[in-house]
Parts: C-alpha cells; structure tokens; sequence
C-alpha cells in the first residue's frame, strides 16, 4: 500500500472526522493507501512540516497557506471540503455592540498564528485602527479557550461555531447574552481547512494518483461523517489519545461541523477562493499577500478523484 | 569561700559539668571542675585534644552553658557578664570578616557596641600600633600572612575595654619564631593592661612562659588534673625558657600531661 | 556539497585558531579569554551559514544566519518594542519583586526554624510545577498585558532566590557567629554585618540563576495570550506565518538581552563579592 | 518529626488561604451563574459588577460562599476540588482496574515520564561529556562554556516546534524529539555541576597522582569522578526537574497526543481549570518523587562510597 | 664533585632558582639553593613561613620546576625519577580520599602502578601493621582521628618501593603529644628501612629530634641560610630531648633561624 502522511492542523476532534472516519471504516484501505493522521497543536505550523518533509498533505486555511507560497513554499489547494467558514466574533452583548461600527474602544480576542488577517481586513474595510484607542479595537492575541471573554477581558473573542461558540455556552452562558459576527455574513470570510500538498510533489504522476485515491477516500469519509454524524463523533473520540475530549462536545462539533462541508463535494470553486484572495489583498497595513496568487490551486486532483 | 577571695576573684568555677547531647549519646565535656582565676591572672589551659579546653573558655564566654555545677564572672552569671561586654574573645583560626579590611575588622565590635566615629578611629589607631600593624589598615585578611592576620584578630579583642581576656590557641597556625615573638608581645601587653588572660595552648613552652597559672586537665572526661602556679618573674626575657626554674616547671606540665593521656594516640 | 566540505574546514580552522590561542602564551589575557569563545560562535556561524547554503535548507526550516541579520535590520522598531514590553516591563519588573519578596521570605524563614523547615519542602514542591501549566493560569488571572508576564516571572524566580538566600544566611561559621555573642550584638546588627555579607555569594548564585529564568519565563507566558507585542508574541505569530527569520530575529534578541542581564548581574557579584575565594585570583 | 509538623502546619495554613482566596477568586463567576439560575445578586448584571471589588461582592452576597468551592470552571479550584479529580484519574482509575485507560494520569504521567527519562538520560550523558571535555581541555572551556550559557537565554519553547519539524523532517518521531528538548533542559546542570565537581579534587590531591606518575585516565577515575559525585548528583536533582518541564514543553506542538502536557494543554483549552491544576500537581508530585529516587540513589551511593558521614 | 659524593649522592641541588610569576609580579622563591642528600639521610627543612620549604620539596619530587640552575636525583631530572616512582609524598594534611576505606586508600598507589592483587593485599597489611593501623582497614578517613589519619597517609607512601621520602609538615596540625609518638615510630621506620627522607617542620624540636641534617632556610627570597650535621646517635629515646648536645643544637637552629627572620613576623 502507499503511505500518505496527513497532518492536521489541530489536535484529533470532530473538525477532522472525515479523515478518522475514512481511516477507521476502512475507505483509505479500500484505496490501496496506508493513512497515517499526525494531530497539530498549537504552534506546529502545516507548512513546515511539509516543507520539511514530515508529511505528504495537510490541512490548513487558505490565508495561511497561500502566505507560505508567498514566503516562498509553494503549496497548492487540491481539494477543499469545507464549503464555508465557520469563523465568528462573538460579543457580550450587554456592552451594546450591535454592529461591527461598535467595535471602537473595545477589546478584542483574535488568533495570530497567520489567522488574524480576515480579521485585519475586516477591520480596515470597516475603518477601525486596531492600534487600540478610544477609535480603535485593542486587539488581544487570544490563546486557545474562551476564558478571555467568561473573565470579561475582553468584550469580544473570536470562535468557531463548531468549537468555541459551543464552550462559552457549555460555561453557561445563554445565546441571548451574546452577540456574533459570522466572518460569512460580514462578507469577509476565507476558506478553511483545505487539502494541500507541494507543488513540486505534484508534478510526478505517481504521487498524483496517490493524491487522487486520497481525496477520494477523504470524501468519502466526510460524506459519511455527515450522514453518520453520532457515529463519526464516536470514531473521533476513539481517536483521541489525550482523553480530554468529552462525547458531548464532540458529538456537537461534528453536527456543526456538517454544516460547514454540506456544500462541498470537495472540489474548490474559483469564486471562494478568488473571494478569499479579494479579502486579504484588502488587509490592513500589513498584508498577508501582496500580490494575486498564480497557481495555489488544482482541479486536476478532484476531477480525477470525482470522476 | 571567704569574702577576701570572692572580691578579687573574676571567675569562679565549682563542680562545673558539661554534657554534650550527641547522636552516638551523651558526650562528658567536663567533669567536676573546680577553678579559681584572680584578676590579673595568666591562666593557660594545657592538655590533649578534646580534653575540653575550648568548652571550658566557651563556659566562661557564656556561649556554652554548663549542665551542672557553678560558675560566675564578676560576681555574675557568665551571660550577664557577656551582656555587659565582659569579654574579648580571640578564636583558634583569624575569624576576621573577609569582607572587611582591617581597619573595619577591628571596627566591628566598636561598631556593635556604639562607640562614636571619633572614638573608632582613635582606639583603631592605637591598638593597630599596640599589635604592629599601622599601615595595614587598609588590607584584607586575606591579603595578609597567618600571623598578621592573627595579631589583627587579637587588635579586634583588645580594642574596647573588656577586662577578661579569652583567647583559644591563638598562635596555633604560626610558626616558631613568629610565635616566639608574638609571646613576648603578648606578655608585654599584659603588663601593660593588666588584663586578666585565659589562654588554650598545645605548646607546653609556651604555657610556661606565658602564664602565671597553668591548668593541666585531661580527656574522657575532661578535668583538671594540675594546676601549677608559676614562680616566674612578671618580666620575662625570651631566653628564661633556658633558666632551670623554666625546664622544671615545663618537665612538670609534660608529667602532668602524659599520666592523663593514656595510650590513645 | 563544496559547501559542507567548506564547512568541515572552517570547523576544523576555528577550532585550530582557539586552540592555538587557548594554549598559546597570551591565554590568560583578557583579549584571549574574550577571543576564545568569539571565534567559537563565529565559526559556529559560518558553519550554519555554509550548511544552509550547501544542502539548501527551505528557508522556512532553517533561515541563514544572513537572512537573520537582514531581518534583524529591517525590523528593528518592531524588535525593539517587543524587547521593551517583554524584557523591560514583563521581565525585570517580575524579576526585581520576585527578588525582592524571596530575599524577603529568606529573611523571615531565618529567623523562624519552624518556617524554614515547614516551607522549604512545600517551597521545593511548588518550584517543581511546569511553567506551561502555570503560566495559562497565571495570564487569567492577571490579564494579557505584561502584569500576568511579571506575575510567571515572580514564580518562576522566587525559588532559586529563595533557596539560595536561605542557605546563604545559614552559612556563617560558628565561630564568627560566636564572635557576634562575646560582643552581645543585636539580631539586626549580627544580620547586616555577619549573616547577610557572607550571604551575598548565595544570593548572586540564586539571582544569576533568575536571570535567564527571568527571560525565558516572559517569553514563554506571552504563548498563552498577550496583546500584539511582545518577543514571545512575536515569534509565535512570525511561526505562523513561516516567518522564521523573524523568530530568529527575536532569539538573537533573548540571547544578547539574556547574556547580558547574566553578565550585568555577574558584575554586580564580581564587586559586591570580591572578597570571596571564587572572586579573588 | 519537626519537620513533619512544621510542613503540616504550613500545609494547612496554605490550604486554609487558598480555601479563603477562592471566595474573591470565583465570586464574579458565581454570582453571574446564580444570577442565571434566577437568584437575587446585589447589584444585578455582570457588566455592572465588572469593575467592582470581589470583596464587597462576597459580603454583599454572602449566600454564594459555598458555590465558589464548588465550580465547574471556577478561576481557582478549591483543594478539595483538586484532589477528587487528582483521585478519579489516578486511585479510582486503578481499583476500576484501567490504571492505562487515557483518562488517567498513570498513562499519562507514564508517557511523559518516559520522555523525560530518556531525555534525561541523553543529557546527563552528553552534560558529563561535555564536562569531561571542558575539564581537560583548555580549549573547550574557554569557547564552549560562554556558550553554554547563552543557550539557556534560548526561550526552548520557541524552537521546540521548530526541532520538532526539523526531527520529523529526518524522519525522527514519536518519543525522540521531545527526550532532546528534555536534555536541552537538563545537560546545562549537569555541566555546570560536573565541571565543578571534577574540577573539586584540591592541587594536593591531584599532586599525589603525580608523585605516582598516575596517567589522565587513571586520574580521571581513581579521583576526578569519586570526587565529583556529590557535584553530579545535586546537579541531576536540578536536571531531572528540568528535563520534566522539557518533555512537558515537547508535548504541546507533537499534537499534543497523550502525556502531562496533553492534559494541560487540552484542559486550558477547554477551560477545565480544575483538569489543569489536577495535571499541574500530578506533574509536581512526578517531579518530587523523581528527586526523592536520586535522593535514595546518592544515599547508597555515597554510602557505598564511604562519604556519606 | 668528585665520584665518590654522587654515587652516594641521591638529590643534588646546584645554585636551584625558582621565581614564581603572579598576578603582583614575580615572586622569588627560591633563590641560589645549593645541597646535597645523600642515601639514607633524614633532612629536615626548617624556616619561617614562605621560605620555600615546601617549594624545595616540590622541586625534589618534580611537582615544581625550577627556573634556574641544576637538580639532579638518582643521577636523573627529578621528572625521570617521578616517573620511576621513586618518590613518596606525605602532604600537611592527610589528603586521604574520602571516599574509600583506609586499605584502598592505601592500595590506591599500587592499583596505579599495577601491583597484582595478590601484592596489594600483601603490602597493605605489611604497611599496616608497620604503622600500627591493623584493624582499622575497613574504616573511612574520617571515622579516625588526626594522628590515625596521618599515619595511614604515611602508610600510603610507604606501600611502594619508593626510595625517598619526603614529607611535607605532616604532624603540623596534631598535638604535642601525639606528636612525640609519631616522632618516634618514624624513627624506628626510618631505620628499619633505610630510606632517604626529607622532611619539613616548623618545629625546632622536632627537627633536631628526627634529623641526620638541618636545613635552616630564610625567606626574601627563599635560600638556605645553615645547614647543620646532627652529631646525635641513630638511637633517639624521646628524653635525648633533655641532653645538653640536643639544647645546643635547638639553640643553633633557633639562632640560625632568627638570624633570618627578619622584622616581618
Ligand atoms: N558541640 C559539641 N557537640 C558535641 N560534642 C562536643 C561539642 N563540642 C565539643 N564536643 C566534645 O567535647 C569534648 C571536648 O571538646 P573541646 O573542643 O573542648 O576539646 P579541646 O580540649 O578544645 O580539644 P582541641 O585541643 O582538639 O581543641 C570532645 O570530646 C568533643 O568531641
Ligand atoms: N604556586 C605559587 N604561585 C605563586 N607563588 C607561590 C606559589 N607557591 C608558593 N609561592 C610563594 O613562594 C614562596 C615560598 O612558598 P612555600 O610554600 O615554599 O613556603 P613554605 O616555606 O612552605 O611556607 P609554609 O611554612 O607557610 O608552608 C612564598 O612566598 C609563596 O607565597
Ligand atoms: C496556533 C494556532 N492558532 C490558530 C489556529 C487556527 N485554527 C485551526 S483549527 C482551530 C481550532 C478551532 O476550534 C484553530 C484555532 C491554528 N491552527 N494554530
Ligand atoms: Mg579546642
Ligand atoms: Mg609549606
């Protein structure tokens, strides 16, 4: 069999079922290839592993990937499950944010690590400074849970529908406390968690095909994720050699989740990603690209997988 | 105990026992130990290692405190004696602080004691002069040879006004001739001020010369077992020690510390 | 592969360079002693930089020492906020009170047995808890802003201080402590002019310890959430966005702002501990 | 027994202010769940008690005392809270018979240890080499050691992703990239203890060796390395600590699969502070008995040596 | 230099200098040193402190090397006679390991110089008894007392065929009385084994006491002021101490010495 090496970008949870689920019902089997999935974490950047060779694709999002084909690591999209973006801000709402014109002179919790710049575009687009300020946003680099915004230090945080947005209400919180701002109907979304691999790997035809069978196989993990959503949470769950990952929080992700790959047979439609590249060429002061990507991404792979 | 004896005496010991607690069981420092020092006294303390010679003076200087029997210090118990600064008090090794030249070594206790600038800078002078160190002042110990370092320490003891004099194998580390002299000082500052002196010593020439009353004592437990007066003069020239009285009284110590030290060599 | 063997060569010519130097007539020279380890680093350098070269290492693994230095130019204002808000304010100010409040404790726990023994092994105990697990706590309890970096760097260096301070003061020999009672000194007075000078080289053992633990900490704290500035917030976006020249830019920044703490601290030692056997030569 | 009584003494008094610092610590959180749940809160409305001191919110609202000592989430864990789930993922794990199920600590102390041991044992290795090196040539000491300090102001946490990637790049994986970032951690003490330790025999001892015209090597083992043990195993106490903290560190970016760190990391992210404080003093308590072991090893050793007195 | 004296002659200084160079600059510690010890000789070197005794000492056993003039020993450099192993080195203190029993300790020598294991338990028991130490062979140095401590180190140096002995203060830091019981039993060793022993001693009495031949040195630089023959008889019961010739040749050592001295005690 062919050894595919995936690399997560995050540690083993529902965001990734598809991949479990193809990996655990045998799909990757059936394709003839040997799937080893390597979690992420927090600070393991996807790019360099595949640039150094510690695996064959990853996920990732697209602002990230296309800045390390800027940095000079051609990555190329060949396959994107997730149809939409599950990005959000989410606000108290007793501090009277009602719209994103509110935002001036409060604090905000974003992710860096190469997340922050559908939030910087957003903001430039909207005209608020994010250099803090009774004009401005002051902009919290926020770690990895919600306790920024339970301990009100700060009056915004950014969530996933699928994860976080979940955690502030598992904390108690009712929805109508709160307040959110889908990066989707903002108008500045980017897209997430696609499939990639380097460009140079793709131009040999045998790891083309292996590409192929891959994605295949992935799909058709997610197709089953989706139908099987209890089923899937369960495979994940499996999966998870920390132990710290509860049934319930898995089994919500991955409803929410379904939402996000519903829309998508896995092959990436031009208008996303040129939406996606609009957004980030229109970044604040210090953009991620600078310039229109020339090949970032492929059909040949899903043409050839979804034929 | 008449009143005569009383008055004169500065410290009085009767049936003084020591007990250390130690992990192998109770140590007997001293036992029984009876003694007599008059004001103006040289008593040298003579005997084999750990016959309790250090403990005894550490009784005296209240930094031991005795398990049985009696001892007073003007009158006074040793610790009321060493809160009126009754003492000063020379150790085997230096004991200098490293930290401070020399001049601030003998500041220490003047310091401590609260005398004034003036005053510190004055009696510096003169004992720095009395022990043949001015121009040193300035030096650290360690800076210092063995027994500049020790004529500093005696400076340290000698610069405020105690009357009792203690001094633990002071001239231990030194060398002969070095020693040699440092004696002949040491008697003249005697003389001089009249001091009461208590003195540890391993070197029986030494006792003889220095002291007015030697005591020999012996180990396991420590006691007295001599306690020899001297018929020597005040005035002591270094070649007395050639004087047939000198041989005598030095034949007499080594007796007297041979029957005590038995074969534990 | 000119290039590795290039390296090879320059790593053997260093080393022969020092060990000519070290050896030679003059080592005992300060010019030597500074020499040495400069041509150390240097070759070390080089080295990187012909490695890199030759065997073409993806600039996002491994950057060049050039690519290094040209970041490092081009981004001097942002280095040099993000040194002031990471070393400057978390840093020292987390360094100086947790100093001061160890030496502190060490003072209390002196002249309490009961402490000492009651807290030294309970105080073992809590320096044995992975800053990774306290720092997160610690950023929510006293916020994003440099006050939770001080608050990991207060923990972090409270022990060694406090260890080594108590240890110090117990360090006078019997004999200068008897000194003190034949002249019936105070507490105090025994304190400031016995037990704390022949303390002091414990205490500079435990501040020299802190120093890089001080740095470190700050850095390590700004992973767990901070505002957009700072050395660790820094180099954990710059990771990110594969800009690993700039992380390299910011350890190139800890390592001279730590070696030199280190080494004003060590001065500082060198003249207040100049009496000790270590100092004197 | 002094001691014994002294740190229980100390114990109960810090149990008993932590007990009281939970009050101003987790009032707001409670008080915002009460209000929730429908209670009367003086004053009503999280937003308006933002900025208020915890101190009057505990006196004004006395009848949430209890709910802070007994928080799902709460910003400091009363002890008790601590040790029931210290118990569930250790004891009870045991008498339920899956002492290495993932959900408990032994598994996971028991992965982090393994890191830590092996890193532990190449940094003591190459920390005793490098000693060794840096004692009997002048050249390593005066280039090596300077630098050796400087690696220290590395904040490791920075570079432990990117060795990681490095390592996997090699093809180097799973309990081999965090066991070096563990003796990047540990060789510093031992190089520093053992440079002092073998550099501890007195000029008399090493003239001695002359007068027998003793070769480097039988220098090195009838004196060098006796009289560095007590040097080494002080410095191995520091270095074990250490090399935990780094397998710790080296947890977080591997996906931080299984082991302590896992559990630190995957309680902070979802908020579990009492998983986070329960994993803290797992790691502790490893930390304590790993020195007690060396503690009992340089006993006998020692001993066995002679120089214990 | 005729044949006869170096064929007897085992160390043969000619016009030794030795200057130290130091942070404060150069130190001369010795200076023009000429002597020779022939087989079989006990000589003791004698001066105030920073003489150079023990940097003599050094010198002989090719621990030092001198920056002028000629040493030779065995007819070799003293480097070639350390690498025969011909010398035996008993330092101030005891400088025992601590870290292993009396008997390795003693055996340390010859594990070195590759004695079989047969041999080492041979001539440690032999070296033992000779020092009257049998019995203590599993105690650790510091389960024994000074005087034993130093006996055994003595013991160490003698376990090998080493033809000279030199010795470096080592009774400096034990009383008086033990002293005079090592004293003796070195004697009784030295003339069972007829080696050549150099010996360094603070002690007047000690010197004449032991000694075929008294160095008298000075310091400022370090350099031999009187070199004086012992007319005293091999056989020396301790009360030789007593006799006149013996108080005449301390008086010429004492002489000799302070004439040195100098002011700079
Ligand atoms: N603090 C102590 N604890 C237990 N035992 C002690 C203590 N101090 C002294 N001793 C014991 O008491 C006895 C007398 O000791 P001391 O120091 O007075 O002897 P010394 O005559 O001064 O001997 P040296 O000539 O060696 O100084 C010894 O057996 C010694 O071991
Ligand atoms: N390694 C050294 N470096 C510099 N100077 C030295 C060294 N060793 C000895 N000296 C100096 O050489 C002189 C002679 O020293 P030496 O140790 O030989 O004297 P000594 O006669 O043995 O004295 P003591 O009786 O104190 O042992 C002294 O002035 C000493 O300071
Ligand atoms: C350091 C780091 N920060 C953010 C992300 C982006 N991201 C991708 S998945 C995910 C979790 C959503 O619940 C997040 C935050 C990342 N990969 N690494
Ligand atoms: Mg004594
Ligand atoms: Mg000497």
């Amino acid at each position: 069999a062919d050894e595919v090496r995936l690399q997560l970008q995050w540690v083993t949870q529902a965001q990734f079922a598809g991949y479990y689920v193809a990996l655990d019902k045998g799909f990757y089997g059936e394709e003839d290839l040997d799937v080893t999935i390597l979690p992420g974490g927090p600070d393991i950047a996807p790019p360099q592993v595949l640039a150094g060779g510690g695996a064959d694709v990853m996920l990732n999002w697209m602002p990230s990937a296309l800045a390390a084909r800027e940095k000079g690591l051609p990555v190329v999209n060949i396959a994107q499950p997730f149809k939409s973006s599950g990005l959000m801000l989410t606000c108290w709402k007793d501090t009277g944010i009602t719209s994103p014109a509110d935002f001036k002179g409060k604090t905000i919790g974003v992710w860096f690590f190469g997340n922050e710049y559908p939030f910087l575009s957003w903001m430039s687009k909207e005209g608020i400074s994010t250099d803090g300020g009774e004009d401005g946003v002051t902009v919290l680099k926020q770690g990895f849970n919600v306790d920024p915004l339970l301990q009100r230090q700060a009056d915004c945080i950014s969530t996933m529908t699928y994860n976080e947005y979940g955690q502030v209400l598992d904390a108690g919180v009712s929805e109508d406390e709160l307040v959110t701002f889908k990066y989707e109907d903002q108008g500045v979304a980017t897209l997430e968690d696609g499939i990639y691999a380097l460009e140079a790997n793709l131009e040999d035809p045998a790891f083309q095909d292996k590409m192929v069978r891959f994605v295949r196989a992935s799909m058709k993990g997610w197709k089953y994720a989706e139908a099987h959503p209890s089923e899937a949470a369960d495979i994940v769950l499996d999966n998870d050699a920390s132990g710290a990952q509860t049934e319930a929080h898995q089994q919500r992700m991955m409803s929410e989740i379904a939402k996000l790959t519903a829309g998508s047979n896995g092959s990436l439609d031009p208008a996303d990603f040129d939406r996606t590249v609009s957004t980030l060429l229109g970044g604040g002061s210090d953009p991620v690209i600078t310039m229109t990507p020339e090949g970032a991404w492929t059909h040949a792979i899903t043409d050839a997988a979804l034929k | 105990m008449n009143t005569e004896t009383t008055t004169k005496a500065v410290v009085e010991a009767r049936n003084l026992d020591l007990v250390f607690q130690t992990n192998d069981g109770p140590v007997q420092a001293l036992r029984d130990v009876n003694l007599t020092i008059n004001k103006g006294d040289f008593v040298s303390f003579i005997g084999p290692s750990g016959c309790g010679k250090t403990t005894f003076l550490r009784v005296m200087a209240a930094l031991e405190q005795p398990t049985g029997g009696e001892i007073t210090v003007n009158g006074m118990t040793p610790d009321e004696a060493r809160r009126q600064r009754a003492y000063g008090y020379v150790f085997q090794a230096s004991g200098l602080y490293p930290w401070r030249n020399i001049a601030r070594n003998i500041k220490l206790p003047l310091e401590i004691m609260g005398y004034s600038k003036a005053e510190q800078e004055k009696r510096v002078n003169e004992v720095l002069e009395l022990v043949e160190l001015s121009g040193f002042e300035g030096k650290y110990p360690w800076q210092l040879s063995g027994g500049m370092q020790q004529r500093a320490s005696i400076a340290r003891a000698l610069a405020f006004d105690a009357d009792i004099l203690l001094m633990d194998e002071p001239f231990g580390a030194l060398d002969e001739i070095v020693r040699d002299h440092l004696n002949e000082q040491l008697l003249k500052l005697w003389a001089r001020t009249n001091k009461t002196i208590g003195f540890v010593t391993h070197s029986i020439p030494e006792a003889v010369y220095l002291s007015t009353k030697i005591v020999v004592m012996s180990p396991r437990p420590g006691r007295i077992t001599d306690v020899i007066e001297s018929p020597l003069p005040k005035e002591r020239p270094l070649d007395i020690r050639d004087s047939p009285e000198f041989i005598e009284i030095a034949h007499r110590v080594r007796e007297g510390l041979r029957a005590g030290h038995g074969d534990d060599v | 592969m000119v290039m590795v063997g290039l390296a090879v060569l320059v790593w053997c010519g260093g080393w022969w360079l020092n060990a000519r130097l070290a050896n030679g007539p003059q080592s005992d020279t300060r010019l030597v002693q500074l020499l040495v380890p400069a041509i150390f680093g240097i070759t070390l350098l080089l080295v990187w930089q012909l490695l890199v070269m030759g065997m073409q290492v993806p600039k996002v693994i491994l950057p060049s020492p050039t690519d290094i230095a040209a970041a490092f130019e081009a981004n001097l204002s942002k280095l040099s906020q993000d040194f002031q808000q990471t070393f400057v304010k978390g840093a020292l100010s987390g360094y100086v009170i947790g100093c001061s409040a160890a030496f502190l404790m060490a003072i209390v726990m002196d002249r309490s047995d009961f402490l000492r023994r009651g807290l030294l092994p309970v105080g073992n105990f809590v320096a044995a808890l992975p800053i990774v697990g306290t720092a997160p706590i610690l950023v929510m309890w006293f916020g994003f802003d440099w006050h939770s970096k001080a608050a990991v760097v207060v923990v972090m260096v409270f022990f060694p201080v406090l260890v080594n301070t108590v240890a110090g003061l117990r360090e006078t020999s019997a004999m200068q402590r008897d000194l003190m009672q034949t002249y019936a000194a105070s507490y105090w007075q025994s304190f400031f002019k016995l037990r704390l000078p022949a303390a002091l080289p414990f205490v500079f053992n435990g501040l020299k310890i802190s120093t890089t633990l001080a740095l470190v900490g700050a850095i390590v704290a700004e992973f767990f959430g901070s505002p957009t500035v700072g050395m660790g917030f820094r180099i954990s976006t710059s990771v990110g966005q594969l800009a690993l020249d700039m992380v390299w830019a910011e350890i190139v920044v800890a390592a001279l702002a730590g070696s030199l703490f280190y080494g004003v601290v060590a001065m500082l030692e060198k003249m207040l501990t100049f009496w000790h056997p270590s100092q004197r030569r | 027994m002094k001691t014994v009584v002294a740190v229980l003494t100390v114990l109960s008094v810090i149990i008993a202010f932590w007990y009281a610092a939970c009050l101003p610590m987790n009032i707001k959180g409670v008080l915002t769940e009460a209000e929730r749940a429908g209670a009367e809160v003086t004053p009503a409305g999280a937003k308006e008690r933002r900025d208020l001191s915890e101190f009057g919110l505990v006196l004004d609202n006395n009848f949430a005392i209890a709910a802070t000592w007994a928080q799902d989430r709460p910003r400091l864990p009363a002890p008790h809270q601590v040790a029931v789930e210290l118990w569930k993922t250790t004891g009870a794990m045991v008498l339920k018979g899956k002492m290495m199920s993932k959900r408990s600590l032994f598994y996971h102390g028991w992965v982090t240890l393994s890191a830590t041991l092996l890193g532990f044992a190449i940094g003591t290795g190459l920390g005793i080499l490098l000693a060794v090196g840096i004692v009997h040539s002048r050249v390593m000491d005066m280039s090596v050691m300077p630098w050796a300090i400087v690696s220290q102001t590395i904040p490791i946490i920075a570079l432990a992703p990117m060795i990681i990637v490095v390592l996997y790049s090699v093809g180097v994986q799973g309990i081999l990239p965090k066991a070096i970032i563990s003796a990047y951690l540990s060789f510093f003490p031992v190089v520093v203890g053992m440079v002092k330790g073998l550099r501890s025999p007195d000029a008399m001892q090493l003239d001695l060796l002359r007068t027998y015209n003793a070769s480097l090597n039988q220098g090195f083992w009838a004196l060098r390395l006796p009289a560095s043990m007590p040097y080494l195993f002080t410095s191995l106490k520091i270095g074990i600590a250490a090399s935990l903290v780094g397998a710790i560190v080296g947890e977080l970016p591997t996906g931080a699969v299984a082991g302590l760190g896992a559990r630190l990391l995957g309680g902070s992210y979802y908020g579990q502070t009492v998983q986070i404080w329960s994993a803290l003093f797992a790691a502790a308590i490893l930390a304590a008995c790993l020195v007690a072991l060396l503690g009992v090893i340089e006993r006998g050793v020692l001993k066995r040596m002679g120089m214990s007195a």
